[in-house]
């Protein structure tokens, strides 16, 4: 606490701060993004919590201060996308028992896909059925949407305009993920260029029959579309 | 750890890998999710880095997989058939010299795609085994067991101009000046104030008697007061009939109207 | 489940544990309380801790660091009966509340009754009514007096001694009057053609009734209307 005092000289001003128009003092910043923080399950963003807090404060610099003084304890300041949330430290998960979650197990298929539009995002359902050389059922794609794990992105701009999909912030929450960048691996496979969308030659056949992109084009245009 | 966990599975297809495809491999075909599934699974076969594995051999083994399965007449899915013919295809290119006269891409390319997607679905394979292998929320690290909602307080504030409100005053003060046209009349008697006088009356109305008997005391005589007497005290009695209070008869066309108390069913 | 494992200690052993036999570290188990009083939906008691906790863990002395860490930051560690909670910081609960103001016109049933109020003031709910022609709603008088435009007068000397209604300094500094009888009176809203030309029934406002016509001559208009 001391530190970040030090650091900035407004912090010693206190509580007892006056003016209308000057910010709170960092430390009670810090503060207040603890507390809001703390309050909430759902991951908030700068934008959310500087909504909620007097005129002229500063979020992101208030924020570095809190999570340094998190680490290494029993709860932890995360980062989620542009967001942040504290959740408990992993390894002291077996105390928890209690809270646990019980997961819906999740097939093969849902898992595969949904590694698939994570790592190659966004990606249309064509390119998810290329990929794993089957086509993708609508049940797994629903499922993965139930769970707020995958959403709609834009269409691409091809002929026939499909969706396509994206991982949301519930998935990197989930995974414990800052950004979709922090994928495991990510970076080799890319350099492997196993990312890469690859054309297929001429006579390659397509493993894929059928195209059911058009039929989900129209069921899910309303929800893309709320983005 | 996913990692680990994964090579010890692969070592462990390898081990096995020659009985899979010889004999469970063609009983359980359905346990593939298609063609490139099983490729990818007999590529286990070769023991070499997928990078490096041999297409043409690959190639072969799936062909011979299909003759299997012919042979113990195991219906294969269009797709996996499909995919032997062009495998077939992929061979006799890959085997013959090429021709320069022909079109399209070469068996080398042809054969370098389908590594390449090998490649990728045993990648992305491995990746989704990392991720699930990744701390996850609610099995592993938790969130706030008991989170506050932030409360949301709606305050209403009502406006009003000077000019709402002399408006407001000069409509009361004129009223009278800018009501629509009604007849002012002062001898009306209203159904409310009829059926509030028959009410109280009703009650020994035993026997049949004129309506007429109902009317208010100086009602009887003006004409003007007599007409909205009876309009009234007609409108009233109907209204009592209605609630079952009263029965109602007439003789004949314009005798005089009787009423009655009801009691009970045969009253 | 928990109680099992407490039993069995190195079903529990932390990756800082040593001994099998030794309870963790105090600073560890501070960690461990402050993970379990952030995840937990209910208050725990310090045996519901240790329940959970490794063998030989002293919740009491680990709550006492946790809790001084905790003082003066945004949230605390409080004392729910004999159970322990980790709460918001009382003057941080503003945070929690959102707070959206809407402007909505007072409806004409207010209107018409403040105009009476200002107009014949002092005034009784039977004088209003009787110029309104309809009876007063109390949520009209209410929703007057919480906006603090109007209050209670004194009681009027009559049979009943009704209240009487006045306006208040608010309503005044509100409209930009001076004084009640700064309002224009019917002559002058005619004048302003704000009524008819017709001469009004029933009697004039008596308190504005001295003021002359010419009060408000044309160039006042203007003013007046720019409320």
């Amino acid at each position: 606490m001391a530190e970040e005092m030090a650091q900035d000289p407004t912090a010693q001003a206190g509580p007892q701060e006056e003016s209308l128009f000057e910010a709170p003092p960092i430390g009670e910043q810090e503060r207040m993004i603890e507390a809001m923080l703390f309050a909430s399950a759902e991951p908030l963003s700068g934008r959310d919590l500087e909504a909620r807090m007097p005129h002229g404060c500063d979020a992101a610099e208030a924020l570095v201060h809190l999570r340094k003084r998190y680490e290494g304890r029993g709860v932890q300041v995360v980062r989620v996308g542009d967001s942040w949330a504290i959740r408990t430290a992993p390894d002291l998960g077996f105390l928890m028992q209690k809270e646990t979650v019980e997961m819906r197990k999740l097939s093969r298929a849902a898992v595969e896909t949904l590694a698939i539009i994570a790592y190659h995002q966004p990606v249309t359902r064509a390119e998810i059925e290329e990929i794993r050389g089957v086509s993708v059922s609508r049940g797994t794609v629903d499922q993965l949407l139930e769970m707020e794990w995958i959403r709609f992105g834009r269409r691409r701009m091809t002929p026939g305009r499909p969706v396509t999909f994206v991982v949301t912030q519930e998935f990197l929450d989930h995974f414990g993920l800052e950004n979709a960048r922090d994928l495991p691996g990510l970076k080799e496979l890319r350099s492997a260029g196993l990312l890469d969308n690859r054309p297929p030659p001429g006579a390659m056949p397509t493993l894929v029959e059928g195209d059911e992109d058009d039929v989900l084009d129209e069921d899910d245009q309303g929800e893309m579309f709320e983005e | 750890m996913a990692e680990d966990d994964f090579e010890e599975d692969r070592t462990e297809g390898q081990s096995v890998a020659e009985r899979l495809a010889a004999e469970s491999l063609i009983v359980d075909v359905d346990g593939f999710e298609g063609p490139l599934d099983l490729l990818l699974m007999l590529s286990r076969t070769q023991k070499v880095d997928l990078r490096k594995i041999s297409i043409l051999q690959l190639a072969e083994q799936y062909l011979a997989f299909v003759e299997q399965a012919k042979a113990l007449r195991i219906e294969l899915a269009a797709d996996y058939l499909v995919m032997a013919a062009w495998l077939a295809f992929l061979k006799s290119r890959l085997l013959l010299p090429p021709d320069p006269s022909e079109e399209g891409p070469s068996g080398e390319e042809l054969a370098a795609h389908l590594a390449f997607q090998l490649e990728r679905l045993q990648a992305m394979r491995d990746a989704a085994a990392k991720l699930m292998a990744r701390d996850q929320k609610g099995r592993d690290f938790f969130v706030r067991g008991l989170p506050e909602g932030v409360e949301r307080i709606k305050r209403v504030t009502y406006s009003a101009t000077l000019l709402d409100l002399m408006q407001g005053y000069a409509r009361l003060r004129t009223k009278d000046e800018f009501r629509p046209f009604v007849m002012d009349r002062d001898s009306v008697y209203t159904m409310e104030q009829a059926l509030e006088r028959m009410r109280g009356m009703i009650g020994f109305a035993g026997s049949w008697t004129d309506i007429n008997s109902y009317f208010p005391a100086g009602w009887e005589t003006d004409p003007v007061k007599r007409r909205s007497a009876t309009a009234a005290t007609f409108a009233a009695s109907l209204e009592l009939a209605k609630e079952g209070k009263v029965e109602l008869r007439q003789g004949g066309l314009f005798e005089p109207i009787e009423l009655r108390r009801r009691e009970g069913r045969d009253g």
